[in-house]
């Protein structure tokens, strides 16, 4: 960790108290697209720095050496001085050399090219969940992105409605997600771990509550994951609570916005084929029980303003939500 | 007074005749232009003809019609800054938006 | 000659003095309200998971508070000082044009009046209050303000709004460019104008570019949204980039249109408190008219996120870099213009340095975001906002603030308490520190800007509360800044002429000065005519009493009518009802007929 | 009324070429627009299947010859000929309402043709380019017509000629607006 953070961080620290872990952070990379990006912004942080304390530092000497003082004699008007004007406009140039060259480099290092054996991943924005369609293995999920450690991985980033950003901090920086447009970034994870991120663009009432997450697995638990997810749904037992569920799921108006693989094909709300799998509910707010589930279904926009998901006409009975919730969690 | 004072305007407006020979030189460029427009062996480089009859056509008006010519160079320049910015502007844009293809290069995004 | 009193006097005015105290007062109501819309939002962000205020309330908040903040607090307080000042300051009588100035600043009030009825006229449109108000940010990005995202007439306030005040802001831009290059007292060269004089000279240029280009896009918006057009349209082959494209070309400028006045004011008081000139005058008057006009080739640095392509991004950075210089340039002026001074620590001072010491932390976290692959990971955090308050409040308002200090006396005949004013300072200092300076952490710690909530898990909570105290002092400050401007009208000591010893010719009346400002116009022999140097005298002020009768034009309602018919005009679309488009086309046309056909003489 | 001014130059007069400073922007916008949206509607009908040059031509032949008439309007009132000025000012205005009508011929004809302001990208820059330049010319008119009965009442002399002059320059800048629009918008398709 280079030093400057650790003065960063203890500033904070020190200042917050509670001193983290900070999941959204992007002082502590863990990517290469993150890495060169924090290397950069580093180099330029201490020149920064440094022009800050010689600036501020000469501002109060001279206020402190010239304050007014009883007796003393009228300045020298002084109109100017053409080698010191020449002066301060080269050194500021000077510095900007320093500052504009790793900057052109790093601008075309990440690009968002990415070699021919990348993860190729489409990330699609929408208000206000994230969709992400792995074109080679076939498979489609929604909120929670996995991608195997050490091998590079390309987003490309687009929306369905609005501008979103796809920002994921620790593994680089944000891409705006522009219908109509796509945008690329590509990087390799060099940590297992499961990285937080949210939507940087505001995309209207909800954007406060668009948040993401990448897992990154190693390449094994990648190859376990992807196995699980292009599997069929689960089908639930007969006579359990989740097969009730799965009829109520059927009638209801859930199929019209919602895919389970060979129940349903609809495209406006997230896959659930596999929505038991994931760790959280509601792109990232809720951690993905049954208590958040029930409630979740029974009035959506009560806990996500704005969500397109809208409480149900007639409302669900209580045990019918039981039972959707018991079939949601049994999809694996 | 101050020797900045220039004293009142000068009136320096061109004759009725020049304004009738710029007028025929317009309707003359105009002619050339709807006729570039026609000719099919003109449609390698009727961009660009068009761009110059076009922009003779407007200095012609902007220098003789509307005085910039002989009046005082304040008045180019309140003209002539923003004209300035305004086709730095265009050709940013036109840059950005149909330039994209080759400018994104390595981004490939599109 | 004596000054007409009354209600009707003010209403009709096209004293440039009057009309400043109007711009002064009217966005100092608009700055009090931005500020509190700042205070909810840094409540409801006190702590994660705030309750205070709903998402929906949230996003009109944060909208309205950087629309308040810009286009009725900051540009109408620089406003207030041009139009009191510049003529002052350039030997006039008034504008060269007064009664457009009055036009000026009654559409301003009623564009700002109109922009802010939207937290009450819920109702009206089957909403409740506070429902309406405009919820897209200040930026508006399309497509998100498109009807089919944002149905309600929220956004419809807010593109009428910005459209009235955009007249207001180029009528007064033409209206100050012929006055500063037309106006002048004999012998008051350009290259002898004063430094507030001058930026106010830029800052016009600014405006009367950069505005067509919004006015163009709002336009855009309000036919997709009242006429099916499909101009940010995806669907009909359109992109919302355009939309980013025309609103940075104009959104770059216009931070500067912010910045530049407040760095002309800081040029002025500087050398007053010092006793010395500016050092390097025509260096800082040729790095303004530069940071200018590059102020036009930047604007895709607000777009870094958006994907333009390496090269565009390559350029832009080198190009927004570039920018530094000329500012660097006028910060070492500053500084140097202290060196070797007699520096009077008045309050006006206490700003004006203190607006160096803020915007070179601005400036500097603006160099890191020049940066297109650092700026990946700051665009759209709270570092961006840590630095548009570091250059707007630490710059601007600070800048500004020492405007007040200095000009006071000037504008209102009463000194203001210097203790008093002091103790402002140090609270407003600290507080934004408090209120800004975390904010850099939390952004680099992952937190996004215009989010209503955020997560306990982020850690960022205290950080953020931190923010909010400091929010609170700097409101604490801002209500003994208010008790001061009040109590001067009892307590002030009655100011003379040249309370501070000033070297510009706005101190060589009376104050508040005659309503013909100088009894006699004064012949300007040099930059600094009322201070003596090693090359001239001091010149001698204008006598009190004019020995002629001066003639002094009267006032005008019609400036007033012609702009209602704006306001009139824009209820039209919002209200659906084509009638009253034809009243305010009628307001409009009658209003500019009688005023071109009265007779007026200035 | 001239009052002395720091540069010997009317206020009014510097005040106009700001403006038109500043409509170089509106105008430089929304030919950015309609240029960067070039060939980018979805649906017909396309520019070429729709602009009728021969029509454009003769409206532009008659803004061009309106600048002229105001020319010879303003060298009649500097002189104090006012019975021509009012005939130069009155055919000026006419002309400027010929174009009118053309426009309105026009914008009617290609909404017959199926093309309107939300058709397709080529309709919403289209009509709101050539729209706002109708609308120049339409407050342009009204200025001139306002000189004109001016002039009828006797209320309009060579010491007004800076009016004159001022609505020319307003005037011209309209047509200088239409030669670019039309190269731009009708010729380079």
């Amino acid at each position: 960790m280079p030093r400057y953070r650790l003065w960063l961080l203890t500033v904070a620290l020190w200042v917050a108290g509670c001193g983290g872990p900070f999941p959204q952070t992007t002082l502590e990379p863990r990517s290469d697209f993150g890495s060169v990006i924090d290397q950069l912004f580093t180099g330029i942080f201490w020149w920064a720095a440094g022009v800050f304390l010689v600036v501020e530092t000469l501002l109060v000497i001279t206020l402190i050496r010239f304050r007014h003082r009883e007796g003393r004699p009228a300045p020298k008007p002084t109109h100017g001085h053409t080698l010191m004007e020449i002066a301060w406009t080269l050194a500021p140039a000077a510095i900007l050399v320093f500052v504009a060259v790793p900057t052109v480099r790093t601008i075309f290092a990440t690009a968002g090219e990415a070699p021919a054996d990348a993860l190729k991943v489409d990330v699609i924005g929408h208000q206000w969940w994230w969709e992400f369609r792995y074109r080679e293995l076939g498979l489609v999920t929604a909120n929670e992105l996995h991608v195997p450690l050490g091998r590079a991985v390309q987003l490309s980033i687009t929306s369905a409605d609005v501008i979103h950003a796809f920002w994921a901090p620790p593994l680089g920086g944000k891409r705006d997600a522009i219908p109509g447009h796509v945008n690329r970034i590509a990087f390799r994870a060099d940590r297992v771990g499961v990285y937080d991120g949210q939507c940087a663009e505001f995309c209207g009432a909800s954007h406060a509550n668009m948040r993401l997450r990448v897992v990154v697995d190693s390449d094994s638990g990648f190859g376990r994951w992807a196995t699980v997810q292009l599997a069929g749904p689960a089908a639930p037992a007969a006579g359990t609570l989740a097969e009730r569920g799965k009829a109520v799921f059927a009638r209801s108006a859930c199929i019209g916005c919602h895919t389970i693989q060979g129940v349903s094909p609809g495209v406006i709300g997230p896959n659930l084929t596999h929505v038991g799998s994931r760790a959280t509910i509601a792109s990232g707010l809720f951690p993905n029980d049954s208590a958040h589930l029930a409630s979740w279904i029974a009035d959506a926009p009560a806990l996500k303003p704005g969500s397109l998901m809208t409480r149900m006409k007639p409302p669900l009975k209580d045990d019918d939500i039981a039972a959707l919730v018991a079939y949601l969690a049994s999809l694996k | 007074m101050s020797a900045e004072r220039e004293g009142t305007e000068r009136h320096a407006h061109p004759t009725v005749g020049v304004y009738l020979r710029v007028g025929a030189a317009l309707v003359i460029l105009t002619v050339l232009e709807v006729g570039v427009f026609y000719v099919p062996a003109f449609h390698v480089v009727l961009v660009p003809v068009l761009l110059v009859l076009s922009s003779a056509k407007f200095t012609l008006v902007v220098m003789f019609y509307m005085h910039l010519k002989d009046d005082n160079k304040v008045f180019t320049f309140l003209l002539g800054g923003p004209l300035v910015i305004a086709v730095g502007v265009m050709v940013a844009l036109l840059f950005l938006f149909l330039g994209a293809l080759t400018l994104r290069g390595a981004a490939g995004a599109g | 000659m004596s000054e007409a009193r009354g209600l009707t006097s003010w209403l009709t005015t096209t004293d440039h003095k009057r009309i400043g105290l109007l711009y002064f007062w009217t966005a100092l109501a608009f700055f009090l309200i931005g500020g509190i819309e700042a205070l909810f939002i840094r409540v409801q962000l006190a702590q994660p998971n705030g309750q205070v205020v709903s998402a929906e309330t949230y996003n009109q908040l944060f909208t309205m508070h950087g629309t308040t903040m810009i286009f009725l607090a900051l540009m109408p307080l620089g406003a207030s000082f041009f139009n009191y000042m510049v003529p002052l300051q350039i030997g006039a009588r008034d504008v060269a044009f007064p009664r457009l100035n009055a036009f000026s600043y009654w559409v301003f009030l009623f564009g700002g009046l109109l922009l802010n009825a939207s937290w009450f006229v819920g109702p009206l449109f089957h909403a409740g209050m506070l429902n309406v108000a405009p919820d897209g940010g200040w930026f508006g990005y399309a497509n998100l303000t498109e009807r089919q995202y944002s149905p309600g007439p929220n956004i419809d306030f807010w593109v009428l709004g910005l459209q009235i005040l955009g007249i207001s802001s180029l009528a007064a831009g033409f209206n100050f460019i012929v006055t500063i290059l037309n106006m002048r007292a004999p012998g008051m060269k350009m290259m002898r104008l004063p430094a507030f004089t001058w930026m106010t000279l830029v800052t016009q240029f600014l405006i009367i570019t950069a505005f067509p280009v919004i006015t163009v896009g709002l336009a855009f918006l309000m036919f997709d949204r009242f006429f099916g057009t499909h101009f940010y349209v995806r669907e009909a082959g359109a992109t919302p980039i355009l939309w980013q494209h025309l609103f940075w070309l104009f959104g770059h400028p216009e931070v500067y249109i912010l910045i530049l006045p407040a760095m002309g004011v800081v040029s002025d008081v500087l050398p007053t408190f010092s006793r010395k000139p500016l050092f390097g005058y025509p260096v800082v008057v040729y790095s303004g008219i530069l940071i200018g006009l590059m102020s036009w080739g930047v604007w895709s640095h607000h777009m870094f996120a958006v994907g333009l392509g390496p090269i565009a991004d390559s350029v832009f950075a080198a190009t927004t870099m570039l920018i530094a210089v000329p500012t660097g340039v006028k910060i070492f002026n500053w500084i140097a213009t202290l060196w070797g001074g007699d520096i009077r620590g008045t309050t006006a001072l206490h700003f004006a340095v203190g607006f160096i010491a803020m915007f070179i932390i601005g400036g500097l976290s603006g160099v890191t975001h020049a940066s297109p692959p650092a700026d990946l990971q700051q665009t759209d955090t709270y570092y961006v906002v840590a630095h548009i308050h570091y250059v707007f409040f630490g710059g601007t308002i600070f800048g500004l603030f020492a405007g007040v200090y200095y000009w006071w006396p000037k504008m209102t005949g009463r000194l203001l308490d210097e203790t008093l004013g002091k103790v402002h300072f140090w609270l407003q200092f600290i507080g934004m520190n408090l209120a800004f300076f975390p904010m850099h952490l939390i952004g680099l710690l992952g937190m996004p800007r215009r989010v209503y909530t955020y997560a306990p898990e982020l850690g960022v909570g205290t950080l953020n509360l931190v923010s909010t105290i400091g929010a609170f002092l700097i409101a604490l400050s801002i209500l003994i800044f208010l008790v001061n401007l009040w109590r001067s009208r009892t307590h002030g000591q009655p100011a003379p002429n040249d309370p501070w010893g000033g070297a510009t010719l706005e101190w060589s009346v009376s104050s508040p000065p005659p309503v013909y400002n100088f009894s006699v116009i004064p012949t300007v022999t040099n930059r600094l005519p009322r201070w003596s140097t090693e090359r001239h005298g001091p010149m001698r002020d204008p006598p009190a009493v004019p020995p002629e009768p001066i003639h002094v034009p009267g006032g005008s309602w019609w400036p007033m009518v012609a702009a209602l018919g704006l306001p009139v005009l824009a209820l039209a679309p919002l209200t659906q009802t084509l009638w009253v488009a034809f009243v305010g086309a009628a307001l409009l046309i009658a209003g500019v007929y009688a005023w071109a056909f009265q007779p007026f003489e200035v | 009324m001239t009052a002395h001014t720091s540069m010997g130059l009317d206020n009014r007069k510097m005040a106009f070429w700001a403006f038109i400073g500043s409509e170089c922007l509106l105008f430089g916008s929304l030919i950015s627009t309609y240029l960067v949206y070039k060939g980018k509607s979805i649906v017909g009908p396309y520019p070429p299947e729709i602009l009728n040059i021969p029509f454009t031509s003769v409206s532009t032949f008659d803004l061009l010859m309106s600048s002229l008439m105001m020319v010879l309007a303003l060298a009649a009132v500097q002189r104090g000929d006012m019975k021509w000025g009012k005939i130069w000012l009155f055919s000026t205005a006419l002309l400027g309402l010929v174009f009118l009508g053309g426009q309105v011929i026009e914008f009617t004809d290609f909404v017959h043709k199926g093309l309107t302001i939300g058709t397709n990208l080529f309709g919403c820059t289209f009509f709101v380019l050539t729209g706002t330049h109708g609308a120049h010319v339409t407050v342009g008119v009204l200025w001139l017509l306002t000189l004109w009965v001016r002039a009828l009442q006797g209320k309009l002399g060579p010491a007004n000629a800076m009016t004159v002059e001022i609505t020319g320059l307003y005037w011209h800048f309209v047509d200088v607006v239409w030669i670019v629009i039309f190269t731009v918008v009708y010729l380079i398709q």
